[in-house]
């Protein structure tokens, strides 16, 4: 059956915490229909919790049935997680920096007094995929024989640790749990909204736990913590693995006990399935989603693509773009190289800026961006709470004799007259950059490596890989200097907290050795401290140390950032509730699928 | 006396070749009677090999060409004149194995090696009446006995390779006689076969024309061979007939100088006197003198030599194509 | 003689329908005698001529070989001449030119009229707001005047001598004449291919230069000595064969470190497909050697003390010279192929050098192609390289041969 | 064949075998730094430790972790026999036999299937430009050939590249089912769908082999046609068609078959180059990424596959002829 699509004013459910609807008035899709009449499966009512989330379509309730295609150009995937995450909290919609995270899993939330205790109310009746109930074992499974057990290959994220030190958490009741810091954490909905998941099942995974399970290795053990793995069939996530195939593709199927539904107590998801298909490369992604293969993709397209969208949709292709403001190309400087030389040029402050003034930036925007990059520095992003116009503007122009200047100032000149710029002790020079197969950041590189940086005599070779050993040799900090999107810095504090910012134990990658080395300079210590305390004061003493951090990114340029831009998106027309454009939030929690649990595939027109 | 089996008249036969036309056969005219033997001698490259195939019009497709000239062939119900036949028309594929059987020089590669002998000799067979395949089989294994091959049956199913050249030129012999022709004609059946397999040959050519009753255009170059086997001798020369005589007169009285020099070139048992070759060569094929072919090479060539001679019939059996033998009269 | 034309040596085989003399039925007789006479002087003169002579005509007499012959020196001079063929610096990339088209070489005015010295419009570009793409628009208010033999921007002359001096060109710096339009980054495409031609032309030459050298020796040595060098190089051979070429190429590319700088990628590359693609002359090679190796001029050498590096060098090896010179030549498309093939996969030369296989890696992309179908010139010079390089060869072949 | 010269063939192959593996070990080992040293590293930065001291035990036992290079390849080859090819690490230690096995078949598909397309297309050109040999219709195929071998596949996919934007629709770039077939499992409508989309993509990969072919096939035709045992068909009274394809074209096959040892190569070569071109599902992209990934095991073990499969591809080539030439079987 479907139902007739109205069209529902968004600003009616802003509020997170809707007032349940009631239970009777609960539909499901008719996929289900069957199995609930055989017994199968109980009656929706009876698989839902008692307050179900109420999540507000950003345009209109969605029908029931299809399935939700997605192009992936890795072998190795770990997109399983990206149609939805079930963490604690999830970041507030729409964005605002200053909103409270909204609560998920959690009910609420309650600090004591001095901050470094936090107890969470879960919501109650949850269940897993499976029908069996979820309660706090489940988190303090996930936490303590997981996370905190050396022998499993999956570690806490630094985020939700306090100077490299776990939390200790206590379960309460079934739904109330304690966690306990050492230090004030202020931070801590903020923390667990960025990160995927705080539960495993643990009346399925511990059958596999040598802790709980006699005969149980933690070998096998570790050979099942993917999703794709079989973890995946039993989920709080809104679809479960049906199949997977590596390298090929996988499917999953929707969660009959999914504990969300729509304002009009639909359960969610609209779709019945979702897939996701291994192609070659980012332009069968987006081939794949011109030619309909594909419904919707926000992860592997990009400006490079405009030009196929534009002429698709001209010939009349049922495909629509929508613009995201994100973070555009950054190049990485290895700041432990383990030769010294290297090292010492690397950490060369004036060096960095020299070779970010040496890039034209408006050159690549019209070659690369289409004239949609915002030509910029390392500040955090403008959809941030923390960005100043003059961070961004800093080191950020293209200007050849200023770079030479600063190069000779530092002592780098060109002593032997083969237009290359000697180290100060006379060696010559010649960075590698590495960059992995990418359709835009070759491009890009390649016109950096070979044009803009020999103008100002820096002479640097590119070392194009593929992207996942390109990224192993950046993980092993084996690199000069890596290319990749400046990551985290549209949520500075959240996502991949961990490359851009210093913050024990996980020093970025690129100056890992940090102990070993000695911290590159006073600045880089200062921010550490910056970004250490953020998580542990209130809300408008953190921007304060944020704007400086963002200060210190930018007039530092450990991470050599081009400037933010608007990235096109791309989905099928057929597609429902597809948001006018990307805001920050949809990003951080359900990029790329863009809460996929309130897609839904729209009758064709009739009429 | 009743119409020859093959009345050969006026055949002219060209080649078209890149480096100009080629006369391969020029006005050539003989006959073979019924139940005879007729012996087509001359050098390599006189045309003898062409005429053969102009008679079987298995010329070279699109460069082998009968421009002028009949050949009848009175084997059928009618006598037909081959000249005029689509060589790929059904009446010149009834002709060809049914009328006249052929068997080459080459026993080695006249046999598909693809296919047993029983197998080829079916297909010969089958191509020419309407018998079963069983059928056929058993009549092969019955000519291969004939033509003295022994244990056919088994034989049968052998691969060419499996045999010698002696056996395949029989297996030939079997194939060109399996649908019982009239003619046989046989392009130097010995050439490539030792001495000793080659009296076998002749001698096996010589009695299944007797017991058929069939006729044999027997072509080779040695005089030896003719002397064996044929009743009659057409002796050619650079696409011409110069000479046509019985095989007894060609050793006894040569008429033609070419003839003669032939003659003289060959070792024969208990002759003491000198081998006396022909002087010169055989020029190329696109190098024929005008007039008579023979002339440049000819000792007692005259000053006529420059036009082509005529033929002149000497007598009822030979007739010749010299300036000699002008006196002797009417053509 | 209208058919002592058709009598030249060297065409065995007439196109139907040539003018052969012609001989109806009727025609018998005296009246042929000169189409006869045309035949013996031209056979005449057939056996006069010496064999080199001989080899001349046969290669001459193939129309297709003697044209890819002049394709090729076209082809070579156009890249040992790059500086000066191509109008532009291949690096120099205009960003407002982003993906701009051929520009239309134009003879006649707006006005109608018509001139001889070609001339071309400057191009403005504007980004659509409704695409986000660059829209190119000819500014029919100044016309640039296309000069020959101009000075332009310098460069060096075969890699040394400075020059200004350009085969043609505008005057003005800011019109443009791309012949084949322009990349991504604003590059005139043609100069990229005239320099891209450098590598792939000589990776063909240099790298069939190495094959020769190995193969000739080896095969020679091998097939003059036997034994076990000789099995041991058979069995390297075939083992070599068994592999399917293109992955073998890939696989021992793709392990050149990246970190190498392009100019050693590419004499990688070049030892590479020449370390690869030896086997087959080595066997030609080989053969040959056997079946002379028994001749009397190599025995009579042998008998009279010769040393053996003497035999291979004065006997063996100038008597295979043609075999080699054929077999090279039709070795060098191979290579190129191999060449093209690589950089086309990302896995050959790198970038900033030029090949015209990276240049057509570029145009690969549906979106490139369906928008700036232009790109896609790079793969007209590798295949009217490759089919001269093959028509060549095969002429060359004909007249090693030339009594066939 | 003797038992006795299929045994010599064996056993020589077995040597080549031996010597294959030991090439794609060393294409394993050229990649600066072991894939296993690597692999440990790059696990212990995800596991942020140290790996599991039984983890190092069984790299050692299995691949001979931290021992010298004989051991590893000894190791290594021990592998097969287990069906173990060792691991990939861009398919995130998934086996290689695992992810070369869900891409053999297609990948043996393609090029059986495009091995069909070119000798179905290539064959009767090749009989037809024989038989009309020196008209206009035999240049134009011959130099259309010439052409056709002259392409490198790589252009061949640019230009299918080019014709599918231009001519057909984009539906036909990249794979090879429409969306609603991708993962469905095999239905008739499936197969139909699959040979639309393989149509284009196959003749492109035949057009290598089918000019090849085609000159071959000429050729070969060409010197049968001269040969005896063709004429002698033909004065056996069979039909031309029946001399041309029983006779001369199926002997003429015979050279196709022993040259498939030849043709293999190219069709892989261009499967694998037009797969990755094209992501078609075969070995060619997987072991295209393994090699930029610097993915060793799995790129030395689909080089070391192709191999094998060209060396039993001579093999089944050499047992075809003889199976298909009586000459070869029982010579």
């Amino acid at each position: 059956m479907i139902r007739p699509v109205r069209l529902i004013c968004s600003a009616a459910f802003l509020l997170a915490a809707a007032p349940g609807v009631q239970g009777s008035d609960y539909a499901q899709s008719p996929m289900l229909d069957s199995a609930v009449e055989s017994g199968e499966l109980p009656p929706i009512d009876e698989r839902l919790p008692t307050e179900p989330r109420v999540l507000t379509p950003p345009l209109e309730i969605g029908s029931y049935g299809g399935t939700l295609r997605r192009g992936s150009a890795i072998v190795v995937d770990y997109l399983t997680e990206n149609f939805t995450r079930e963490p604690l909290f999830m970041w507030p919609l729409p964005d605002t920096s200053a909103g409270e995270p909204i609560p998920n899993l959690a009910r609420s939330v309650t600090f004591s007094e001095d901050g470094t205790s936090a107890t969470v109310t879960l919501r109650e009746g949850i269940r897993w995929s499976d029908g069996e109930p979820f309660t706090s074992e489940d988190i303090a499974f996930y936490w303590n024989d997981i996370m905190l057990d050396d022998n499993v290959a999956e570690t806490m994220p630094g985020i939700l640790q306090i100077d490299g030190e776990a939390p200790e958490l206590t379960v309460l009741s079934d739904t109330e749990l304690r966690v306990d810091f050492p230090k004030p954490f202020y931070f801590f909905p903020e923390a667990h909204a960025s990160i995927w998941e705080i539960a495993w099942p643990k009346h399925y995974m511990s059958q596999y736990h040598p802790s709980y399970t006699d005969g149980a290795s933690y070998e096998d053990l570790n050979e099942r913590l993917t999703l794709q793995s079989g973890r995946g069939r039993v989920t709080l996530q809104a679809w479960m693995l049906d199949d997977y195939v590596e390298g090929e593709h996988y499917k999953l199927v929707r969660n009959p006990y999914y504990w969300k539904v729509d304002p009009e107590g639909n359960q969610l998801p609209y779709f019945d399935r979702a897939e996701v298909t291994v192609v070659e490369d980012r332009q069968a992604v987006a081939l794949g989603n011109v030619t309909g293969k594909f419904d919707l993709d926000a992860m592997w397209v990009g400006p490079q693509h405009l030009g196929l969208f534009s002429e698709a949709i001209q010939d009349g292709r049922d495909i629509d773009i929508i613009f995201g403001d994100v973070q555009g190309m950054a190049i990485y400087s290895n700041m432990d190289h383990p030769d010294e030389a290297k090292r010492a040029v690397l950490r060369n402050r004036d060096f960095r800026r020299a070779l970010s003034l040496a890039i034209d930036r408006e050159e690549i925007n019209n070659v690369f961006y289409n004239g949609l990059l915002q030509p910029g520095g390392s500040a955090f992003s403008p959809v941030t709470g923390y960005f100043r116009e003059e961070d961004y503007a800093l080191w950020a122009d293209h200007d050849v004799e200023r770079a030479k200047e600063l190069l000779a100032e530092a002592g780098f000149e060109d002593s032997d007259g083969d237009s290359f710029v000697e180290s100060p002790d006379g060696a010559p020079i010649n960075v590698v950059v590495d960059v992995g197969q990418h359709d835009l950041y070759t491009g890009i590189v390649e016109l950096i490596v070979t044009r803009h940086l020999p103008a100002v005599g820096i002479k640097a070779t590119m070392n194009v890989g593929d992207q996942t050993s390109v990224r192993d040799r950046f993980d092993a900090g084996e690199f000069e200097m890596h290319v990749w999107d400046y990551e985290g810095a549209s949520f500075p504090l959240a996502q991949n907290f961990d490359e851009l910012a210093p913050g024990a134990p996980n020093m970025p990658p690129w100056h890992a050795k940090h102990a070993e080395n000695g911290p590159v300079d006073a600045e880089f210590e200062r921010m550490g401290e910056l970004m250490g305390s953020a998580t542990q004061v209130p809300y408008e003493e953190r921007v304060e140390q944020m704007r400086e951090v963002s200060q210190l990114h930018a007039d530092n340029l450990w991470i050599i950032h081009l400037g933010y831009f608007q990235r096109p998106f791309v989905h099928s027309t057929r597609l429902g509730n597809v948001p006018p454009m990307l805001t920050r939030s949809d990003q951080v929690n359900d990029q790329p699928a863009w809460q996929a649990m309130l897609l839904f595939e729209k009758d064709p027109p009739s009429e | 006396m009743s119409a020859p089996l093959l009345e050969v008249t006026g055949l002219t036969t060209h080649y078209r070749l890149p480096q100009g036309t080629l006369r391969a056969v020029e006005d050539v005219s003989f006959r073979i009677e019924a139940g005879e033997t007729l012996g087509v001698v001359g050098e390599s490259g006189c045309g003898k090999s062409v005429t053969a195939r102009s008679v079987m019009q298995l010329l070279p497709p699109r460069i082998g060409r009968i421009v002028a000239g009949s050949i009848v062939f009175d084997g059928a119900e009618e006598p037909v004149d081959i000249a005029s036949l689509d060589p790929n028309g059904a009446p010149m594929r009834a002709i060809r194995g049914g009328g006249i059987g052929m068997i080459f020089q080459e026993p080695m590669t006249s046999l598909n090696p693809v296919y047993t002998i029983g197998e080829q000799i079916v297909e010969a067979i089958r191509c020419h009446g309407d018998l079963s395949k069983k059928e056929a089989l058993a009549r092969a294994v019955e000519l291969l006995g004939q033509v003295g091959i022994t244990e056919p049956a088994s034989r049968v199913r052998q691969y060419p390779h499996a045999f010698s050249g002696g056996m395949r030129q029989r297996a030939m012999i079997a194939m060109a006689l399996s649908a019982g022709p009239k003619l046989l004609i046989a392009d130097e059946p010995t050439t490539a076969v030792d001495v000793t397999v080659e009296a076998q040959i002749l001698e096996l050519i010589d009695e299944l024309k007797r017991e058929r009753g069939m006729s044999v255009m027997l072509i080779t170059h040695d005089l030896n061979v003719i002397g064996e086997s044929a009743d009659r001798v057409v002796v050619m020369y650079l696409g011409r007939v110069v000479e046509t005589t019985t095989a007894r007169r060609v050793f006894d009285a040569p008429a033609h100088p070419y003839t003669r020099g032939l003659l003289g070139s060959l070792p024969a048992i208990g002759r003491r006197e000198r081998l006396r070759p022909i002087q010169g060569s055989v020029p190329g094929p696109h190098e024929r003198p005008p007039g008579c072919p023979f002339a440049p090479r000819c000792s007692e060539a005259m000053e006529i030599c420059r036009r082509q001679p005529p033929t002149f019939r000497i007598d009822a059996e030979t007739s010749v194509a010299c300036w000699l033998h002008e006196e002797a009269g009417g053509q | 003689m209208s058919d002592r034309r058709t009598s030249v040596p060297g065409v065995p085989e007439p196109a139907p329908g040539s003018a052969l003399p012609a001989v109806s039925g009727a025609a018998r007789g005296s009246t042929l005698e000169p189409t006869v006479e045309a035949s013996v002087s031209e056979a005449d003169a057939y056996r006069l001529l010496t064999v080199r002579q001989l080899m001349w005509r046969k290669f001459l007499s193939n129309r297709l070989a003697v044209l890819s012959a002049f394709v090729l020196i076209a082809l070579y001079s156009m890249t040992a001449f790059a500086g000066f063929v191509a109008p532009y610096d291949p690096q120099d990339g205009v960003s407002r030119l982003s993906y701009a088209p051929p520009t239309p070489l134009r003879f006649r005015t707006e006005e109608g009229d018509f001139t001889l010295r070609p001339f071309v419009y400057g191009l403005k570009s504007e980004r659509s707001t409704k695409t986000f793409m660059l829209e190119f628009v000819e500014d029919t208010s100044v016309r640039h005047p296309v000069y020959f033999l101009e000075h332009g921007e310098p460069y060096r002359l075969l890699g040394i001598f400075p020059a200004t001096l350009r085969l043609f060109g505008t005057r003005d710096p800011d019109a443009r004449v791309s012949l084949m339009g322009n990349d991504q980054r604003g590059r005139d495409l043609f100069s990229r291919i005239v320099y891209g031609g450098q590598v792939s032309l000589s990776v063909g030459l240099v790298g069939v230069a190495i094959m020769v050298l190995l193969g000739s020796v080896i095969g020679t040595l091998s097939g003059y000595f036997g034994g076990w060098f000789d099995s041991l190089v058979q069995r390297a051979i075939e083992t070599l064969r068994v592999f399917p070429e293109i992955p073998l190429w890939m696989a021992l590319s793709a392990a050149i470190p990246p970190t190498w700088s392009p100019e050693w990628v590419y004499a990688g590359i070049v030892v590479l497909l020449a370390l690869l693609g030896w086997t087959g002359l080595a066997r030609e090679v080989r053969g040959l050697t056997l079946s002379l190796k028994r001749r009397d001029f190599v025995l009579a050498a042998e008998a009279s003390g010769a040393s053996t590096a003497r035999i291979v060098r004065r006997h063996l090896i100038p008597t295979m010279t043609s075999h080699i010179i054929v077999t090279a030549t039709l070795a060098v498309p191979v290579t190129i192929i191999g060449e093209s093939a690589l950089s086309f996969l990302g896995i050959g030369v790198r970038p900033p050098m030029m090949s015209w296989g990276l240049l057509l890696s570029d145009a690969f992309k549906v979106q490139v192609i369906a928008l700036y179908p232009w790109m896609l010139f790079p793969a007209l010079f590798i295949l009217v390289t490759v089919l001269a390089f093959n028509f060549f060869g095969d002429g060359l072949r004909d007249m090693a041969d030339p009594f066939s | 064949m003797s038992v006795r010269a299929l045994l010599g063939r064996l056993a020589s192959a077995l040597v080549t075998l031996v010597l294959i593996s030991i090439v794609s070990f060393a294409v394993i080992q050229l990649p600066p730094g072991d894939v296993i040293s690597n692999w440990v590293t790059q696990q212990e930065i995800v596991a942020g430790s140290n790996l599991p001291p039984a983890t190092y035990e069984m790299l050692r036992e299995r691949y001979g972790f931290g021992e010298s290079l004989p051991v590893q390849y000894l190791k290594w080859v021990g592998g097969f026999f287990r069906g173990d090819f060792g691991f990939s690490v861009i398919y995130d230690g998934a086996p290689v036999a695992e992810i070369v096995g869900r891409r053999i078949g297609m990948t043996f598909l393609l090029v059986i299937l495009s091995l069909i397309v070119a000798w179905g297309i290539a064959i009767p050109l090749g009989i037809y430009a024989a038989t009309h040999k020196n008209r206009f219709s035999d240049y134009l195929l011959s130099n259309i050939a010439l052409f056709g071998l002259s392409i490198p596949d790589f252009l061949m996919a640019v230009v299918y590249l080019f014709v599918a934007v231009f001519l057909l629709d984009t539906n036909y770039v990249g794979g090879l089912f429409s969306s609603a077939y991708e993962n469905a499992p095999w239905s008739l409508e499936r197969l139909v769908d699959f040979l639309k989309h393989l149509a284009v993509p196959l003749f492109i990969l035949s057009i290598g082999g089918m000019a090849g072919t085609f000159r071959i096939m000429r050729a070969n035709l060409l010197d049968l046609l001269d040969q005896q045992f063709v004429e002698t068909a033909r004065a056996k009274g069979l039909a031309e068609r029946a001399v041309i394809y029983r006779h001369a074209a199926r002997i003429a096959i015979n050279p196709l078959i022993s040259r498939l040892g030849m043709q293999l190569p190219v069709l892989l070569n261009g499967t694998i180059i037009i797969s990755i071109v094209l992501d078609l599902p075969t070995l060619g992209p997987p072991f295209y990424r393994a090699l930029i990934a610097q993915d060793m095991y799995l790129a030395g073990t689909v080089l070391m596959i192709l191999a094998v499969t060209l060396l039993v591809g001579n093999l089944i080539a050499d047992l075809l002829l003889a199976w298909s030439d009586p000459r070869v079987r029982e010579g």
